[in-house]
């Protein structure tokens, strides 16, 4: 924290970052720990949005579009794994009828 | 190209290579050693053993089935016999090199080393004469006798034996014809070789490969000590070429670069390969074994020529002796005890030609204790007359075991003179057995005098106690050799057959009808000659010596003095002071009319003294043998019940008849040990080296692995976690690292 | 982006254009054309090798927007021609019993259960992604380059057998991967944090002053750790290698192939494209010191890891996915070694790679055991007396991924060796060979297994697959592996004219207007070496 | 000049041939092959000009990959022109001594013989560090197979260990060789894998401790192929296993590639480094001549026997080698080429002896002299010529190596770094090698005959048949030749060697001076004085 504020001086950012960065915890804790495959990939996205806020914030600090753009991206490419996953779900599904993750370890050693 | 180089090569070497032989950078010749390309036909007393051998190979290869084999080596060895003679009365007096073939030849460019060459030459001085002469002599006579003897063999191992004999002198040219070590080195581990071969004759028999592979491999042992003086010798003195060796040693310059030790070791060294190849302790105990082979190999090289080479060498190579004096002492203390011991195994056995191995065992270590008094005259008197007594001695054995299919027990044999046809053998026998015995006025007299006489005239520590224990080594001696013959030729006649069969179904007959296989001409025939041999052997002691009169001993003594062996000479001057100077020898007084006076013994001059006090000994070991054996046979038995009776004397019967129990000493001590060595090194090998380290380093990757294995437990969040915390771990040690060696920031 | 730039994107052009053929023929009622599909992709796929040819050729180098102006040059042919032997792999595979039916008549051709189509397409898709990171010059462009290279291999794995055990492997790839994204999305995000840009070139500038100024701060070096952590998931780098044993497994032979080479072709391209955008160069070749503590431990982890896991496994697939594990760590030598040597090892090794591992994915894919693929290593006992063939190439694949002389391989690991040496990475190297021998334990097996042990009842009903195409593949990889070497010279020059950063060709074309006269050198570029060198020597001599 | 390349490339064309050809046809097209390839290699060997310089000869080179100096660079210097003549010697006999013994899968068989011959002759021919590197290690594959498919039972353990073991040390020696080339690399600017320049860079530009670190790495990668002890327990395996002709191959040229490497890199490249570890190599090799000796002898596998004699053989060849005086290294030479001929042919013996009788147990066999006269003859021949008796070849070379370790002490006429303590410890390998060949020559060759109950003969007399007696013969003559007329070869070399020890003498000088100020012995001497 300290050191994002000493860095760029800007408390504005540094709560933007701070905010996304604990978003991308969250996520990353929730994938970790959720056995649920639908809320599995949830917390993935919530990792994308994470980035998607850094991004945004970043690029309204620097007065650069990019960021923006570059979010715009992450938005498309999301939905498009987010189809992925669903499909891949329902797939899963229809052939075992459990959402846990540990239910699948038919490949392991 | 390379092809007609090579050829070149040889050619040159042969016919040149004189040059070869001497590098440049060579010290001054000696003027006395000539290179005598002139008697390049002395090479074929080398090569006519040769030819015989590939000859009797290509008898082999046509299966030959004819005593061919035997005249084909009988005449080549007739032939070298005859060149060696030629060469003798050609003999110019001063040494002679005659270059054959070059063999090993290093020089080195940039000067760090002198050079190492060692070629196919002869070195022919009176020595080696001496030697040659006997051996192609005796070789060419024991083949002719071998002739006969080996024909139940023939188209069995006929051609093989005498192929042997042909490797064999060979070898023996070799060894004693060579100029330099390693050629006498090929010659010492060819006539090992070849004694293998032929004690091995019967390869069959599993006591006879077992003897050969003793033989073989306690000669090994000898040539070990060989191999090392070779080395040391190189190293100090830069040579190993006798001529070159002499002119060093006299010039003295090889003390520039000289450290102290090698000196006191080449004695040692070259003792421990002359004791292996001589019978000699420790290492004695192959030559008893060895007559496993056929007889005329016990007689050729187990008794006359190649047991021989270990007097040879010390002979030749003296000077080094000379240079440690107190090696001398140990060769004397080494013959002596031989000679005593085996003297005491020889009195316990039964086996008459065992009795004689023993025997050539003793007195091979008169011979060294000869040359250890300073007495190499005496040695090689000894080794010449020897040659002759004993091989008659061993071909008569021959004869009876030839005859008598196999019988050696002397307990089963008696009054063979009686027997029709085997007057000759035991006359010849006799023969033998007086001048072993050392009966006064036979060869044997005079030689043994010659170095008992030595023994309390060389001073030395314990000579002179030496000097009894070789006399009444020499009493023990006339005894046994007596009772084999009083056993075996005289008395009533009696016999029984061995069960030898020569592996011939002809020959041994175990039925009441047995007769005994009289010798026929060619047996008979060298039995007689080597014996007149043995009787004239005396002759030469009275041949008037050309080089000193001072000098006693006649031809032999002259033969000697030319020599390299020339230091052992008694009463004669040695060449260099510095050399006279560390040798505590008595007969420093002999030519001068200085301080010293003659030592005596009894009042009398030595030499006087001995020859009655070992004609005496030499009676009473007779009598004594008549005694036990002839007139009141039952009185031996008597003394053995009575030695076997009493516990405080009965463990000497038994530990000579088991012969001091060396062979149960070397296994339990050496062999067993080093096998149990060898079996616990095999498992250390196969359990710890290849299976601890080499399998188990190899096992260690999938050990790790197997740590690693739950993380692939196949759940997406164990996955997840590991990765993350994988992440995670690596981050905080690059965050530590960097914290804890300071490394900051960017590259 | 230039107007410039679009000209670079044909040969990714030309694929896309097959993506949309080999779709709609996927369909098509007719079965010869149908059939055709595969023909249709290699079509494609050779078109683009060739155009990425001309496209990169000398005379169109743009060293103003890309950080490696020819990458693209080896990187699409390699594509190319690895690409066209993985879907000969495949041919025969697809809608399999789907089309066994059709063809005996029990069942009309029904596009909805035809995958045939999306299949060719998605690898069309994925090989074009592949191509396109090498032209990426900013970090939207990697991001979906790398997306577009990953998200269709998940749909391969899910669709490529019809047994649960793939679309098990699809879920957990995918998951995976998703995370993976997000982690090197959001690195990507802290560097745009500490850049302020997304455009590489200004990048460069931006970290060259900061690393100038005292070291890169800590949201750079944050950044670029996330983002190569994220990144070394498609290499299977470890520590987030562990999803590659089940996926490799459950995915069907050629789709494994496939994902043994693309997304890790991929991610090590994207690796250079990063640290290149750091300000690396061959001129200036030494990494900030974190990064490089990260990738020494992370290679070393991953080749080890990925050869000691080999050593335990049974299975085939498992045991070549470890081993293409351990390949990624050899890679990183190169990445560690980097521009110059380094990055030219890495170009080299990838094609080494891909040829060695493909052919011994051929063998997988045209065998099979009652219409089953070949899973353990029982199947392969005495392969050599009923196809011998398919076991030469088998042997001579392990030897060339063994990097067993002179095969392609072996030239493969003696540069990433060299160029290990050369910037003082002597106990890496020294690693890398203790590597190297454990990994001979298991190749051996697969030599050694097909020509040694006795046919076993399992083995005896291993037939030959639908198709002879993979055969073909197959001998044309090992073929590679045994002629590639007599051109070895011509192999890495071009390498190395590939891997050269924009920095170096600026510098040279000044060198070479600078002095006319003397044309510059090109073995300047193996001169540049670090400072490890002094410190190895003893102080005591000299 | 274009011999090289027909040595090299003639053997793998035959090989194409062989695998292309019928079954049938594939042993007489080995054959032809192999005699050919003998045939120029004598034709080369005219050629060869430079015999008893230091100069390479049929030289040529190839430009491979020149960005780090790689290339297709042949030539042999008369040292590597013997050991190619011994190659191409051993091949056909290899091939007709397999006339029988190989009744399956005989095309692969005689493809894969011919194949390690060119890789063998390559090795012998490189100029090119890399290039050597690539036919070191391709020797392994043609004998991996020659294992895994001929072999004996346990074949699947021996090969494999055979070849990790062996491939193992030879990628430490690879490791140390790149080291090399890239410190040249770094200091001149440009890469080179020439050996003769990487030598004379590496003698003369490395630090004592860069030195020692890669004679280290290499003496590893060629211990183990010698193989030294204590890393030689492959080899028993190996050759247990191997087929007759593959055991004759491996025990001819392959354990030579190592001695010939230290020979060619080791020697040259780290002399101060060599000067320092000679005595601790030295004293290995003692331990192995002495080790393994003893081991031979409670052994009952005639075959292993061998092997582990071997491994003791090669002891005294490396002392030869690391006595770092003209004496020893000739000997060592030497030694290379009569081991490979007499202990090849015991291997051809013994093979012949298993193919009758299907047993190599010294226990099950006795007394074979009776049954096979010629077979025993030859037999004792060689064992004699691998004890080491004078007349025949072993002894020249044992002699010279010992005399040579001899010399090398300090207060010798050449300095070294060895001397009489060590030729002594090592010349009781002499005895144990009668001890262990005679105890073996004197159970399966002497005594009562006792054979093994044996239906099958594969057809073949009783005794040696012509064609067996054709392999025994020209090695049996060359082992006299070599025994009586070594200077044939040793003066052939003489400029090689020396070119070889240029550097040493005033180096080992310079360690004498060293140590003595020290006052400490070289051995405690170590890495760090």
């Amino acid at each position: 924290m300290i050191l994002l504020a000493s860095a760029f001086g800007q408390l504005a950012l540094a709560h933007y970052l701070l905010l996304s960065g604990v978003l991308f915890v969250i996520g990353l804790v929730g994938f970790l720990s959720r056995r649920n495959l639908i809320v599995m990939f949830l917390c993935t996205e919530l990792m994308f949005q994470a980035a998607a806020i850094a991004f945004v914030a970043v690029g309204r600090y620097y007065y650069d579009f990019s960021g923006q753009v570059f979010v715009i991206f992450i938005l498309t490419v999301a939905a498009a794994e987010a189809a992925l996953a669903l499909a891949l779900v329902v797939l899963l599904f229809r052939r075992k009828p459990t959402l846990n993750a540990e239910d699948w370890r038919d490949l392991s050693e | 190209m390379i092809l007609s180089s090579i050829i070149q090569r040889i050619v040159l070497a042969t016919v040149e290579s004189g040059g070869l032989a001497q590098p440049e950078t060579e010290p001054v010749i000696s003027s006395d050693v000539v290179v005598a390309t002139h008697h390049w036909w002395a090479g074929f007393i080398l090569y006519l053993p040769l030819i015989s051998l590939i000859l009797c190979g290509l008898c082999a290869a046509m299966k030959v089935k004819s005593k061919l084999p035997a005249w084909i080596t009988t005449v080549c060895l007739l032939g070298s016999f005859v060149l060696s003679l030629l060469l003798y009365f050609d003999y110019g007096g001063s040494p002679e090199l005659i270059p054959l073939l070059s063999w090993i030849n290093l020089a080195d460019p940039g000067g760090n080393f002198s050079g190492l060459s060692a070629n196919f030459t002869f070195y022919i001085d009176s020595l080696s004469l001496l030697w040659i002469m006997f051996v192609t002599g005796l070789g060419t006579l024991i083949t002719f006798y071998a002739s006969e003897y080996m024909e139940s063999d023939l188209g069995k191992g006929y051609t093989r034996f005498f192929a042997g004999v042909s490797v064999f002198l060979f070898a023996m040219v070799a060894l004693v014809l060579a100029d330099n070590l390693l050629m006498l080195y090929l010659g010492w581990e060819g006539v090992g070789f070849a004694s293998y071969w032929l004690i091995g004759y019967y390869y069959q028999r599993p006591a006879a490969v077992a003897a050969a592979k003793k033989a073989f491999i306690m000669n090994r042992i000898g040539d070990l000590g060989l191999a090392l003086a070779i080395y040391l010798i190189w190293t100090t003195f830069g040579t190993i070429q006798y001529d070159e060796l002499m002119d060093v040693i006299q010039s003295g310059s090889w003390k520039e670069s000289y450290d102290g030790w090698t000196i006191d070791a080449i004695p040692w060294f070259l003792m421990l390969a002359a004791f292996g190849k001589s019978a000699q302790i420790p290492l004695y105990v192959w030559l008893p074994d060895a007559m496993e082979g056929p007889t005329p190999v016990s007689a050729l090289i187990h008794a006359a020529t190649m047991v021989t080479a270990g007097i040879y060498l010390v002979a030749r190579t003296y000077e080094f002796f000379l240079l440690s004096p107190e090696s001398l002492h140990v060769v004397a203390w080494v013959g002596g005890v031989t000679a005593l011991l085996a003297a005491t195994i020889g009195l316990a056995q039964h086996d008459i030609k065992r009795i004689m191995a023993y025997s050539t065992v003793s007195q091979l270590g008169y011979m060294f204790l000869g040359l250890g008094v300073l007495s190499t005259y005496g040695a090689a008197y000894h080794v010449f007359t020897h040659a002759f007594f004993k091989a008659v001695l061993f071909l008569t054995c021959g004869a009876i075991m030839h005859g008598f299919a196999g019988q050696l027990d002397l307990r089963k044999l008696s009054g063979l003179i009686r027997i029709p046809g085997w007057r000759i053998t035991s006359i010849a026998m006799l023969i033998g057995c007086l001048a072993l015995a050392g009966f006064p006025l036979t060869s044997g007299y005079f030689s043994k005098d010659a170095i008992l006489a030595e023994a309390f005239i060389t001073q030395g520590p314990g000579f002179e106690a030496l000097g009894w224990m070789a006399i009444f080594t020499a009493f023990l001696t006339a005894y046994y050799t007596f009772r084999v013959w009083f056993r075996v030729c005289a008395g009533k006649v009696e016999y029984e057959p061995g069960d030898e069969h020569h592996g011939d179904d002809d020959h041994g007959h175990h039925s009441e009808a047995f007769h005994p296989h009289a010798p026929r001409f060619a047996m008979n025939f060298v039995m007689a000659v080597i014996a007149i041999g043995a009787l004239a052997a005396s002759v030469p002691y009275f041949m008037d010596t050309k080089a000193d009169e001072a000098l006693a001993g006649g031809w032999v003594a002259d033969m000697v003095h030319d020599s390299t062996a020339q230091g052992g000479l008694p009463g004669l001057d040695r060449h260099g002071q510095s050399m006279g100077d560390i040798v505590e020898h008595g007969h420093a007084g002999h030519q001068g009319e200085g301080d010293h006076a003659h030592p005596t013994l009894f009042g009398m001059d030595v030499h006087t003294a001995m020859y009655v006090i070992s004609g005496v000994v030499g009676g009473l070991g007779l009598l004594l043998a008549a005694w036990l054996h002839l007139f009141r046979r039952q009185d031996a038995d008597r003394l053995k019940a009575f030695l076997q009776r009493h516990w405080w004397i009965a463990w000497l019967p038994r530990a000579m008849e088991h012969k001091w129990y060396v062979d149960e000493i070397y296994q339990g001590l050496i062999r067993a040990p080093l096998w149990i060595a060898s079996h616990l090194m095999y498992a250390f090998d196969r359990f710890l080296i290849d299976g601890l380290l080499v399998d188990g380093i190899a096992r260690i990757p999938r050990m790790v692995a197997r740590w690693f294995q739950p993380l692939h437990n196949g759940i997406v969040q164990s996955y997840a976690v590991t990765m993350a915390g994988g992440v995670a771990l690596i981050a905080l040690l690059m965050i530590l690292f960097l914290q804890f060696w300071k490394i900051g920031g960017g590259g | 982006m230039t107007s410039n730039h679009l000209w670079f994107l044909i040969p990714e052009a030309i694929l896309l254009v097959g993506v949309v053929f080999t779709a709609i023929t996927g369909l098509v009622r007719s079965t010869s054309i149908r059939q055709s599909t595969p023909v249709i992709a290699a079509i494609f796929v050779v078109a683009s090798g060739v155009a990425s040819v001309f496209v990169f050729s000398p005379d169109h180098l743009d060293t103003t927007a890309f950080l490696m102006p020819a990458l693209g040059r080896w990187v699409g042919v390699i594509t190319a021609a690895v690409g066209l032997v993985l879907i000969l792999n495949s041919i025969g595979r697809v809608d399999r019993r789907l089309e066994q039916a059709i063809a005996a008549g029990r069942l009309r051709f029904d596009p909805l259960r035809a995958g045939r189509g999306e299949y060719y397409a998605f690898m069309l898709l994925s090989l074009a992604g592949l191509m396109l990171v090498c032209t990426a010059n900013d970090l939207i462009w990697l991001f979906l380059a790398l997306e577009l290279t990953s998200l269709p291999t998940y749909v391969l794995v899910a669709m490529s057998r019809t047994n649960r055990l793939a679309q098990e492997a699809a879920m957990k790839y995918f998951f995976l991967g998703a995370m993976s994204a997000a982690i090197f999305l959001y690195g990507f995000a802290l560097l745009y944090a500490a850049t302020g840009t997304i455009e590489f070139d200004r990048m460069r500038y931006e970290l060259q002053s900061q690393a100038a100024n005292g070291g890169l701060g800590a949201l750079a070096i944050g950044g670029l750790l996330l983002s190569l952590f994220g990144i070394g998931y498609k290499l299977a780098a470890a520590p987030l290698h562990l999803y590659a044993a089940d996926v490799y497994e459950g995915a069907s032979a050629p789709v494994t192939a496939f994902l043994g080479f693309v997304p890790k072709a991929a991610g090590v391209l994207a690796i250079m494209v990063l640290l290149v955008a750091t300000g690396l160069s061959e001129l200036m070749s030494s990494l900030p010191y974190p990064i490089l503590i990260m990738l020494w431990v992370v290679a070393v982890l991953t080749m080890t890891l990925g050869n000691i896991g080999a050593l335990l496994q049974r299975s085939v697939k498992r045991m070549l996915a470890y081993s293409s594990i351990a390949h990624s760590g050899y890679l990183l030598i190169g990445i560690i070694a980097g521009p110059g040597l380094g990055y030219t090892a890495v170009l080299f090794y990838l094609l080494a790679y891909g040829v060695g591992n493909t052919a011994a994915f051929s063998v997988l894919s045209s065998l099979e055991r009652r219409g089953e693929e070949l899973t353990s290593l029982e199947d392969l006992a005495g392969l050599r007396q009923r196809h011998p063939l398919m076991a030469s190439v088998l042997a001579i694949s392990s030897g060339s991924l063994l990097g067993f002389p002179p095969l392609l391989g072996f030239w493969g690991k003696l540069l990433l060796f060299i160029a290990g040496i050369q910037t003082g990475h002597l106990v890496l190297v020294i690693i890398a060979a203790v590597n190297s021998a454990i990994s001979g334990w298991y190749y051996l097996k697969l030599v050694a297994v097909p020509i040694m042990a006795s046919p076993t009842a399992r083995s005896e009903s291993v037939e030959r697959g639908p198709s002879n195409w993979p055969r073909f593949a197959g001998v044309i990889m090992v073929i590679a592996c045994l002629v590639l070497p007599v051109f070895l010279g011509w192999l890495v020059a071009e390498s190395r004219d590939s891997a050269r950063t924009a920095q170096a060709v600026r510098a040279d074309s000044a060198q070479a207007e600078a002095d006319a006269v003397q044309p510059s050198d090109d073995s300047g570029l193996f001169t540049a070496l670090p400072p490890l060198k002094t410190a190895l020597q003893s102080p005591a001599k000299r | 000049m274009i011999w090289g390349w027909i040595l090299l490339l003639l053997p793998i064309a035959g090989g194409l041939v062989v695998v292309g050809s019928s079954a049938r046809a594939a042993k007489s097209i080995a054959l032809l092959t192999t005699l050919a390839t003998f045939g120029a290699s004598i034709a080369a060997a005219i050629e060869f000009d430079v015999w008893g310089t230091g100069d390479f000869g049929l030289v040529s080179s190839i430009p491979w990959l020149p960005e780090v100096g790689i290339n297709l660079s042949i030539g042999a210097d008369s040292v590597a022109m013997m050991l190619v003549l011994l190659t191409t010697l051993l091949m056909p006999l290899a091939v007709l001594g397999s006339w029988t013994a190989v009744g399956e899968r005989l095309k692969e068989y005689y493809g894969w013989l011919l194949l390690i011959e060119s890789a063998m002759i390559g090795v012998f021919l490189a100029r090119d560090l890399v290039f050597f590197y690539i036919c070191f290690e391709f020797t392994l594959v043609p004998m991996y197979f020659l294992i895994a498919i001929y072999g004996g039972s346990g074949r699947a353990r021996a090969c494999v260990k055979f070849f990790l073991y062996t491939f193992t040390g030879s990628l430490i020696a690879l490791v140390g060789f790149l080291f090399v080339a890239w410190s040249y690399a770094e200091t001149t600017g440009s890469w080179s894998f020439q050996i003769a320049t990487l030598c004379e860079y590496a003698s003369e530009s490395l630090t004592l401790r860069e030195q020692v670190w890669v004679l280290t790495a290499l003496v590893i990668g060629f211990a183990v192929k010698i193989p030294l002890f204590p890393v030689h327990t492959w080899l028993p395996l190996a050759h247990t296993e191997a087929p007759t002709a593959g055991s004759v191959i491996l025990a001819g040229v392959l354990l030579k590639l190592g001695t010939y490497g230290i020979f060619r890199f080791v020697l040259p490249m780290t002399p101060e480094a060599v000067v320092e570890w000679a005595p601790v190599l030295g004293i290995l090799a003692i331990i192995g001549i002495l080790y393994a000796g003893l081991i031979c002898w409670v052994q009952t596998d005639v075959k292993k026997l061998v092997a582990y004699s071997s491994v003791s053989h090669l002891g005294f060849c490396v002392l030869g080698l690391f006595a770092l005086n003209p004496m020893g290294l000739q000997g060592a030479v030497l030694y290379m080429i009569n081991h490979g001929l007499s202990t090849g042919a015991l291997f051809f013996l013994v093979g012949m002896m298993y193919e009758r009788y299907h047993t190599r147990d010294m226990n099950a066999i006795g007394g074979l002299a009776k049954r096979m006269p010629v077979w025993a003859f030859f037999m004792v021949f060689f064992v004699l010529a691998s004890v080491g008796l004078p007349g025949l070849n072993g002894f020249v070379s044992e002699f010279l190596c010992l005399i040579g370790t001899f010399a090398a002490g300090d207060s010798g006429s050449y300095p070294g770094v060895m001397g009489p303590w060590f030729a002594a410890f090592a010349a009781l390998g002499m005895v144990i090698a009668a001890m262990y060949l005679l105890i073996m020559v004197g159970k399966i060759v002497f005594g009562s005959l006792k054979e093994p109950a044996t239906d099958d003969h594969h057809g073949l007399p009783a005794d040696l048949s012509a064609r067996e007696i054709t392999v025994l013969v020209p090695l049996a003559v060359l082992c006299v030749l070599l025994g009586v007329q070594p200077w044939i070869a040793m003066d052939a070399m003489v400029g090689s060697v020396n070119e070889t020890l240029a550097a040493y003498p005033e180096i080992v000088k310079d360690a004498m001076q060293q140590v003595a100020d020290a006052g400490s012995s070289v051995l405690s001497g170590g890495v760090n004085p």
